[in-house]
């Protein structure tokens, strides 16, 4: 049940970050309705940030894995 | 005990996440220009990765300085 | 039991507060250009309100095309 | 008494944005006093984001009344 | 008694600490220019205590013309 | 105990800021390795970024006694 949660807060978070990039980026001047233009834009940036945020996450942790397993905490990575 | 463990746990995962919204949030702003295609181009892959690798490494700097001061202080 | 309702009902009312308060600072942002006089003027309350309702359809957009893939995987 | 914390909460957190994004604005480069033009900018920038966060607040609750006297929930409002 | 008064207090620094984060965060983007060296410069440093009293007075301004509004309506 | 917790959270909001500020000025375009010039800059910057955070702390402080000392609590600071 707490996973739950925590995986709802997780995909919330994700889709406010989408929100917030994609309409800043997509939709400039706001008008009386989304041109087909603006909805393809949106389409391919809510993909993009996905995909974003895969590439992190994968690149965090492959990053936390080498840092924990070298020999120091704090001194490993930063040379 | 083990309660308490999973509770770490997951708090720990937490701010795992916490920390991969806040880099996505950043490395997004720093490396996507314009929004052509869905997919990551050739030149915004390697971006976002080397991001995530210099924000830690430069994170770490600060720790580091940060500890000099201490000791030195 | 309707204090239980109670609660919950003041907790959605909180979150509506702050997605008025996060459309307010994002749609001040696109739609006001100098401050001259402190009334909205005809191009800026029409902006405000297009903002607010093309980026509900935009969530829309998000959450329709999230179910496709759910469905489609 | 928690619907009065709310509404305190709620003028707290409009006055905060309203100090950013005023301060923002008007005072591009604090010097030593405020000068009669960043307080007249300050107050008119104050005026215009409350009347924007009452724009926002009709047009949101009507959309939302629109969405929920509509067939769907999800399906009603994105073409 | 005490302890609650303990606790007001902490929460009262709490608040203050994040007054502190936040205006430092705002004026640091207004006054600092090119980051050639680790000191304040001879604008910087009456650029961030300018800023914070400004923001200050600003603030005032704000709860008095809202004050004003509130016994006139 | 209380007091040691606030510390910390204290001194994590203060990195927090600084690598956000400093990694947003330093490397514009992330490499496969921090330069030199890179690493020179974020030294200074958190330097910078510390300084900045004394000075406002201090102003702040001053300027909290300024207003209690004076007899109103409001209408003191405005002119």
């Amino acid at each position: 049940q707490v996973r739950q949660e925590a995986a709802v807060a997780n995909a919330k978070a994700l889709i406010e970050k989408v929100n917030e990039h994609c309409f800043e980026r997509c939709v400039p001047k706001p008008s009386t309705s989304l041109s087909r233009s603006e909805e393809g834009c949106y389409s391919a940036c809510m993909e993009k940030y996905m995909a974003a945020w895969n590439a992190v996450s994968k690149q965090y942790v492959s990053r936390m894995q080498r840092e924990q397993s070298s020999a120091g905490f704090i001194g490993g990575g930063s040379l | 005990r083990e309660l308490q463990q999973f509770v770490m746990q997951e708090a720990q995962k937490a701010t795992i996440q916490q920390s991969i919204h806040s880099l996505t949030d950043m490395c997004f702003k720093k490396c996507i220009g314009k929004i052509s295609s869905g997919k990551l181009d050739k030149y915004e892959e390697p971006c976002m990765q080397n991001c995530v690798e210099r924000f830690m490494d430069a994170s770490h700097l600060v720790l580091k300085q940060l500890e000099n001061m201490r000791t030195s202080s």
